[in-house]
């Protein structure tokens, strides 16, 4: 395999907040052979708040990532924060359909020095990347320590899966479950996978953000989920860090990690807890890897249907 | 004779959202409100917000927390039957809304605007000035509460005290004030 | 000498025309155009008084053509024609300058350019007239027999009509029985008739009229020919079983050991043999060998049913067979597909047990259906204790189909009075808007109310099995907002129901090709005139009936299917068909045999005559789109009525006012 | 004095090769000879155009004259021979239709002038010499013909009794045209001397269904020897063009070059090979037809190779109004003057 | 480039009998106004546009020319349509060497429902034509010769002058 490299852009959640992830994926990254290059001197995304303030320099603090990684040679652009994806890829996107939106934040770049063309970065979310451009075969075969086992729940959020349909279907995608079954994970069927975490409403709203992250960990753990695998900081960080809360709020006892997918690929990899910046997590991962079994679980035969039951319809396999 | 009419907030809403226009095509058949993740705690549904926008309610519209509860995960916008980008035109009501003066009114704003402050201020977000900043201003209950959280954030190494800088800050710095200015002729033409 | 002699006649259609189009003053403008011998204008050219106008003139002034500029020739051009020959003028030596809707109606405020237009469309029409000439109707003998393509219930209908009116009928059918989608319901809203009840009948009589001709487990192959002359070539699959011998006893397929689901009749939710019938009361009776999933084509080993069948039947070498025939016209009437419900995966449906399709409800409910009319949770014995209904499933959504599917809304009501009349639940319907627009259907939605089925006015956001509270769970949770409350609410149930949108079948464009139909943006068959014209199509004699022109119920599709029928059996009766002349023709003692326009009639009418190295129009053939006139290099593609002379006469009297100073100049040239 | 019916050939803007195809009648030259008095044929035999002047109205039974109107002596050379000749005849593409010349029309003369005296990489001016047409020296004013903006053909100058069409016509055009003039049985003034068909009448070559994925320069493929050059894929302007020539070009594996001109009803030779090309094309999509006419450059230079003078548009756009704010256009008598000088 | 609201310009139109032309009735029907600048020619299809018609109109002073059929797909003749949009492609290129800005001649689609977007068509058309300006091309070929020619003197002449 050759070595690949890619602009990198990992927003201020992963600077500390989720600094485990910007650990992963660099451990990742560096025993899949990619090179990520950070965007040098980037700027926040603004996240969800600065498109509420004000659009305008809403979309010119983006553009002027977008207008760096140009700058600095950037075909591809990988983020691995679902709200940074969305907010460099929706700028551009409508920098391009919109030509006087584009004229408007080229004025401001302007003043910066900066210009922006539209169409000439190619936003692209870390974990699409690794799929598409590694592959699930290449992915496999360096699989060293299969996550036999573990049952885990592939949970994608909003940001990601839509609006723009980049990861499938913005209903249920499946890229994220056939990599965790390429890391001989069990997948368990997770109704939830594209609910949002409640973002920003832990800051505003306690009982409705309580509410949203409550459904998400009992739905996963009822699906039989001992694990949440997730690829936004922000889910990890509602899942994680309020899920104590959560349980309180709603006298309930779930015990259900979250964690970030590189991470579990690390773990699939052969890679050690620290290097992976295990421990960083408030819902411990250490029963995790306890799970992780050395042989493939037997195969159960599917449960045999009543004789007078009526055939469910055929799903067509997802691309 | 002929008066001259300012925009309704309908218009101008619309007007200033990519794709705006198809909220003219509204069916009223709920599927926005239905997909909420927050529909629950909003006092009116989407769906509502836009028949009150339409009909001229726009004080109600205003006054009302549901922009401020969209979360922006996008299920309305993908769901709708008439493709109206309902989320883009959410943050424009909260524009509107604070440019309106409906502003205090919301904590959300307020969030909203001390991330934005740390942002214009370092070109990167701070969370420890911006959840002690904003809940000490906002919540103070609330926050002794999210402070044993910040605590043990702090011990789970997740949280640092000193607020990063981007380098070119200046260069940042007037990007943003030409967009403002920018915008702000926007608004007023 | 050049006797030319051309009338103009401006009408000022009340105030319509002349309120905004200067008349009196195009009209003499008109009058001083070369070769013009009379320019009028008049009140209403279209009354009695103006078309006698028109043919004093002709009678007396010696006219040769006539011009009118009113309205839209696609309004009155064969008004006047008539006019022109009743005066005794060739109807084709005429044209008409449509000042109304491109012109008065459009530029009400702009005096001046709509009386400038008006001008240049005269000139243009009177530049164009005089290179017209007079051409005769073309007339062809009708083959008596019709081709029906589809045994739904709009086929059997148009069927039996024109074969009771005495004329035979070919009814092609692709699966192994016909009955359509009909066969397969329960009840039919809003009497609630058994279906089958009022289908076999038909359906028999079909099977068995001397006039029929039925070809099931058949595809039209090629068509090729025209209006009262088309040649038919259709596959009949190989059956395997042999129809003479066969008695339908049903012993092959009891002993036969490969159960199949069976994905068309029971809409996937009950099972077939690999030999099978698709129903008890399928015509023809005779079953047909699936060899996909037969054992003895699949390994060699077993013929059950060849050992089994008293009759000797079983033919595992039968083979295709190819039928050739002739007819007059044809009818498509090949029906629709269902929206397929797992395109929104937020309903479930595939991934949760208990959502079920519309389809599958009628097999559930029907007596004949695999739980034997027992409505029943997929483990196929629970009886839910509620039920929702979901609306407008894939349609009237610009995410998958943007029209309304025009059935559902019936057919949910219908659902709601069989689910409580069979189970006792509790029924909650979730629409957008209630349509029960036909004769008593207003009157079965308000016995559905007072049946006690709860409506919410919303859409459905989502169906989900992640319940939040102790109520919900374990069961199928139905998410939308009321919006006549404005609250989100979600409905715990133990069974969906959702009312699919209406499709036109996977292959209608290639169908359509075939037949020389087009499909409109939904892809369903687009018929000749939405209003005026609903059956027939752009090619003559192909009609279409029933739900692949576009979503339909039962009543209509019967109608339409008698009405296709009459509009072939009004083209019979009379034994030769006329057809508009406009026409391509090829001069080939001219042409040099390039082939430029071989691959581009889309009717197949150009052949290439080897031996002579010429190609030739067959007229009958050609629709008279002009696509090959404009790309014949050579000039010998003539297209009547709208040849290369008339069309560019026409340019150059279009731009009188502005190529020359002086009006008649340039006409002058062109018309030397 | 003779009493044989005398013939003129004249060569206005064009190479020549007509004045030697009148030559590749070998033999039969001296039939010509025979039977006609050749009063003036400037390539081949002395004569002065005072000679010319000098002969009555009409005095000049024949004239062939072949080339362009490219300048303002062409313009008097046609206007005179017009004058004195009873049938003038359009001899040759050039004469027809503008021929090669013509394609200059799609240029403005300070373009030529600039790329000629100036851009081109073997001129060597250094001192910036441009050609005016009257020029002052000691000895007295000197002139030059005034070359023209636009190039003609014969008929947009003068009256033109008959076409001959080709670059240069076929012996067997000539043949005819001679014998026809000859014996009498010239045809209705204005007549084009050749078929009625096109090219594609004589070329042997097998043609099919025409589908067209992609268009190959000739130097790109082998041709099948049997089959249609444009199934091919490979330009040929047989399709609209007249036959008469025996389809040369197509024979020998190169796709007719257009040059015997419009058939009889074409009021556009270019505008009938570009709409049966573009329906060959095999696409139903703007972007797969951009791609596959992106394999044929030049359009307007390929269909309008001989004939670009002749066709409903003449030549390219002159003025900068096009496409600019709609300023008045120069009025004629400037663009006349202009042609002095180096603006 | 300036706008020339003033200067109205010649859009020489070609419609199809089945969509495009009954959009334009429906405009009329439903009194959808729009500049009075388009002259239009109803063809039976698009199919049956002759490159030749479009040289004919420029040639006679149209300062555009708006050519409108059936959406593609739904052309009532199955695929003239997908022939005009090569025929189109190809003349536009041809036309660019002509020196004519693309936006002289344009080829849309609207089906007989859309009298709306008829008319937008027109008017779009027109303002981008009134910021073209005037073609005029006729202008490009003076009928008059440059060259002014006298007549020589034939030999009578001569004769007789010297005679006098």
């Amino acid at each position: 395999m050759t070595s690949r490299s890619y602009l990198y852009y990992p927003g201020c959640a992963l600077q500390h907040r989720s600094h485990a992830y910007e650990v992963a994926n660099q451990a990742v990254a560096a025993e899949l052979d990619i090179e990520l290059v950070e965007l040098d001197d980037w700027n926040c995304c603004g996240a969800t708040e600065y498109f509420t303030i004000n659009r305008l320099p809403a979309y010119a603090l983006v553009a002027r990532n977008l207008a760096l990684a140009a700058g600095q040679d950037g075909g591809d652009l990988l983020a691995p924060c679902s709200a940074c994806f969305l907010n460099l890829y929706k700028t551009d996107r409508h920098m391009k359909q919109y030509p006087a939106l584009a004229a408007k934040v080229n004025k401001a770049l302007d003043a910066g020095n900066l210009h922006y063309e539209p169409g000439t970065v190619r936003v692209r979310h870390l974990l699409e990347a690794i799929i598409t451009d590694i592959g699930l075969d290449e992915l496999r075969a360096r699989v060293r320590r299969p996550l036999y086992g573990l049952n885990l729940a592939a949970y994608y959020g909003c940001l990601i899966a839509r609006p723009y349909p980049v990861f499938g279907s913005p209903e249920q995608p499946t890229m994220m479950d056939r990599l965790l079954e390429a890391l001989g994970a069990n997948v368990v069927p997770f109704s939830l996978k594209t609910y949002c975490c409640g973002g920003h409403m832990t800051q505003i709203s306690e009982e409705s953000a309580f509410e949203m992250i409550h459904r998400l960990i009992k739905n996963a753990a009822e699906s039989g989920a001992d694990a949440l695998v997730t690829i936004c900081p922000m889910c990890q960080l509602n899942l994680d860090i309020y899920q104590d809360a959560a349980n309180k709020h709603y006298e309930t006892n779930y015990f259900v990690p979250a964690m970030f997918f590189t991470q579990t690929i690390g773990l699939a990899l052969g890679l050690a807890p620290d290097q992976l910046a295990f421990g960083q997590e408030f819902v411990s991962f250490a029963a995790l890897i306890e799970k992780i079994q050395d042989a493939p679980p037997p195969r159960t035969r599917p449960e045999r249907r009543p004789k007078q039951a009526l055939p469910m319809p055929a799903m067509p396999e997802e691309v | 004779m002929t008066a001259i009419r300012t925009p309704t907030l309908y218009q101008q809403v619309v007007d200033s959202t990519p794709d705006g226009h198809r909220l003219d095509i509204c069916l009223q058949c709920g599927t926005c409100g239905g997909s909420c993740p927050s529909g629950g705690d909003m006092q009116h549904t989407p769906r509502e917000i836009f028949a009150l926008l339409r009909a001229g309610y726009d004080d109600e519209v205003l006054r009302s927390n549901t922009p401020w509860y969209c979360v922006s995960c996008y299920a309305c916008t993908v769901r709708c039957p008439q493709a109206i980008p309902i989320t883009d035109l959410m943050y424009t009501i909260k524009q509107q809304a604070i440019a309106r003066g409906y502003y205090d009114q919301h904590a959300a704003a307020k969030f909203s605007e001390t991330f934005v402050g740390f942002v214009e201020q370092r070109g990167r977000s701070f969370e420890f000035g911006l959840a002690t900043r904003f809940h000490l201003f906002h919540h103070p209950l609330q926050s002794i509460r999210l402070g044993m959280v910040g605590l043990n954030m702090l011990r789970h190494n997740r949280l640092a005290l000193r607020p990063k800088s981007i380098r070119q800050m200046e260069q940042l710095a007037a990007i943003l004030n030409k967009a403002k200015e920018l915008a702000a002729k926007e608004m007023q033409a | 000498m050049d006797d030319r002699r051309v009338g103009v006649y401006v009408c000022h259609c009340g105030h319509n025309i002349a309120g905004t189009v200067d008349v009196e003053q195009v009209a003499e403008w008109a009058q001083r155009l070369p070769y013009v011998a009379v320019a009028r204008h008049f009140q209403f050219m279209c009354a009695s008084t103006g078309q006698e106008l028109i043919e004093e003139d002709v009678r007396e002034l010696g006219l040769t053509h006539v011009v009118v500029a009113s309205c839209s020739p696609l309004m009155h051009e064969k008004t006047f024609r008539n006019a022109c020959q009743r005066a005794g003028l060739n109807p084709f030596l005429f044209a008409m300058a449509n000042i109304r809707e491109h012109a008065s109606w459009v530029h009400p405020n702009d005096r001046d350019g709509a009386t400038a237009k008006a001008k240049a469309l005269i000139s243009a029409a009177v530049s164009r007239v005089l290179r017209q000439n007079e051409l005769e109707p073309i007339r062809v003998n009708i083959h008596p027999a019709t081709l029906i393509v589809g045994g739904g219930i709009a086929g059997i209908q148009a069927a039996l009509e024109i074969a009771d009116a005495g004329h035979h009928v070919y009814l092609v059918e692709r699966e192994p029985s016909i009955g359509g989608h009909m066969a397969m319901f329960d009840k039919t809203f809003p009497t609630l008739d058994c279906a089958a009840c009022i289908l076999t009948p038909k359906m028999f009589d079909v099977g068995t009229h001397p006039n029929v001709t039925l070809l099931t487990y058949s595809e039209v192959e090629n068509v090729e020919g025209f209006v009262g002359n088309f040649q038919i070539r259709v596959r009949q699959k190989a059956r395997r079983v042999i129809e003479d011998l066969c008695t339908g006893c049903g012993t092959c397929w009891e002993k036969c050991p490969i159960k199949v689901i069976d994905e068309v009749f029971e809409a996937g939710l009950g099972y077939r043999k690999a030999i099978y019938r698709p129903f008890p009361q399928s015509v023809p009776k005779y079953p047909v060998i699936d060899v996909e999933n037969c054992t003895y084509f699949r390994t060699g080993k077993c013929r059950m049913c060849e050992k089994s069948c008293p009759a000797g039947a079983i033919d595992f070498d039968m083979e295709d067979r190819i039928i050739e025939f002739e007819v007059g016209n044809i009818i498509l009437a090949t029906g629709y597909k269902l929206f397929d419900c797992r395109r929104i995966p937020q309903y479930g449906y595939g991934r949760l047990p208990n959502v079920y399709t519309s389809l599958e409800f009628e097999r559930l409910t029907n007596a004949a259906g695999p739980t034997g009319g027992k409505v029943t949770l997929r483990d196929g014995e629970t009886e839910p204790k509620s039920v929702a209904i979901i609306h407008c499933v894939g349609s009237r959504d610009r995410n998958y189909n943007r029209y309304c599917s025009a059935i559902c809304c019936m057919s949910s009501l219908k659902f709601a009075h069989l689910v409580k009349e069979k189970t006792g639940a509790e029924v909650y319907n979730f629409y957008i808007d209630m349509r029960p627009i036909a004769k008593e259907y207003e009157e079965f939605y308000h016995r559905i109310l007072e049946e006690g089925t709860h409506f919410i006015r919303g859409r459905v956001a989502e169906i989900t099995d992640a319940a939040h509270t102790a109520e919900e769970e374990g069961k199928t949770i139905v998410v939308a907002e009321d919006t006549l409350l404005g609250r989100q609410r979600r409905i715990p149930v133990d069974m969906v129901i959702l009312a699919a949108g209406l499709e036109p079948q996977a292959d209608a464009a290639e169908i359509g090709r075939m037949f020389g139909v087009g499909c409109g943006t939904a892809g369903f068959f687009t018929e000749r005139h939405p209003k005026l014209d609903p059956v027939a199509t752009m090619t003559e004699g192909v009609y279409i009936a029933g739900a692949c022109q576009g979503p339909k119920d039962i009543p209509d599709t019967v109608a339409q299917g008698a009405a296709a029928a009459a509009r072939v059996l009004g083209v019979i009766s009379q034994r030769e068909v006329t057809l508009e002349p406009i026409r391509a023709s090829i001069d080939e003692s001219r042409c040099s045999g390039c082939r430029i326009c071989n691959a581009l009639c889309p009717y197949n009418a150009i052949e290439y005559l080897e031996a002579e190295g010429v190609s030739r129009v067959n007229a009958a053939m050609c629709k008279g789109c002009g696509t090959c006139v404009a790309a014949c290099p050579s000039h010998v593609i003539t297209g009547a009525h709208f040849t290369f002379e008339q069309v560019m006469a026409e340019i150059d009297g279009i731009m009188v006012d502005v190529y020359s100073e002086s009006p008649t100049a340039p006409l002058a040239e062109i018309m030397a | 004095m003779s009493s044989k019916p005398k013939l003129a050939l004249y060569w206005a803007s064009s190479c020549g090769g007509c004045e030697i195809a009148v030559l590749g009648l070998h033999e039969k030259i001296l039939d010509v000879a025979a039977h006609f008095d050749i009063v003036f044929w400037p390539c081949v035999m002395d004569a002065k155009v005072a000679d010319v002047e000098a002969l009555d109205n009409g005095e000049i039974d024949v004239c062939l004259f072949n080339g362009a109107i490219r300048n303002d002596d062409n313009a008097h050379m046609a206007h005179l021979l017009r004058q004195k000749s009873k049938v003038l005849v359009a001899f040759g593409s050039c004469a027809f239709g503008g021929g090669i010349p013509g394609l200059a029309n799609l240029t403005s003369r300070d373009q030529i002038f600039d790329w000629v005296y100036y851009q081109s990489p073997s001129t060597d001016n250094p001192q910036s010499v441009w050609p005016k047409p009257h020029v002052k020296v000691d000895e007295g004013t000197l002139t030059l013909p005034t070359f023209w903006n636009t190039v003609k053909t014969l008929a947009q100058v003068v009256p033109v009794d008959y076409f001959v069409p080709g670059c240069p016509p076929e012996v067997s055009t000539i043949e005819a045209a001679v014998n026809a003039i000859v014996s009498g049985t010239l045809p209705p003034p204005g007549s084009v001397i050749g078929p009625d068909t096109t090219v594609c009448d004589e070329c042997p070559r097998e043609k099919n269904m025409k589908k067209i994925k992609r268009f190959y320069r000739p130097q790109e493929v082998i041709p099948d020897p049997n089959a249609c050059l444009l199934d091919q894929g490979l330009f040929c302007a047989g399709i609209a063009t007249r036959a008469g020539c025996g389809a040369r070009c197509p024979q020998v594996g190169m796709g007719c070059r257009g040059c015997y001109g419009p058939i009889d009803r074409d009021l556009d030779h270019g505008a009938k090979i570009l709409t049966a090309i573009a329906s060959a094309v095999d696409a139903n999509t703007p972007e797969e037809v951009e791609a596959i006419l992106d394999t044929l450059p030049d359009p307007a230079g390929t269909f309008y190779r001989y004939h670009l003078p002749h066709s409903l548009l003449r030549r390219k756009e002159l003025s900068a109004a096009n496409g600019s704010n709609g300023q008045a256009k120069p009025e004629r008598a400037e663009m006349v003057a202009a042609s002095g000088g180096r603006p | 480039m300036s706008d020339n609201r003033s200067f109205k310009p010649v859009i020489v139109g070609f419609l199809c009998n089945w969509c495009s032309y009954r959009a334009a009735d429906l405009a009329g029907t439903s009194r959808v106004g729009y500049p009075a600048t388009l002259r239009d020619i109803r063809i039976m299809c698009t199919g049956r546009l002759d490159p030749t018609f479009v040289l004919r109109a420029l040639q006679r002073g149209a300062d555009g020319v708006l050519i409108m059929g059936c959406h593609p797909g739904q052309c009532h003749y199955q695929e003239g349509n997908y022939k005009a949009i090569r025929r189109v492609a190809l003349l536009k290129r041809m036309l660019k060497q002509f020196g004519i800005d693309e936006r002289r001649v344009q080829l849309h689609w609207a089906s007989a429902a859309q009298g709306v977007l008829f008319t937008e068509t027109v008017s779009k058309m027109t303002q981008e034509l009134q910021a073209l300006g005037p073609l005029d091309w006729p202008h490009n070929w003076p009928n008059e010769d440059p060259y002014v020619y006298t007549l020589p003197k034939t030999k009578q002449e001569a004769a007789h002058e010297q005679q006098t």
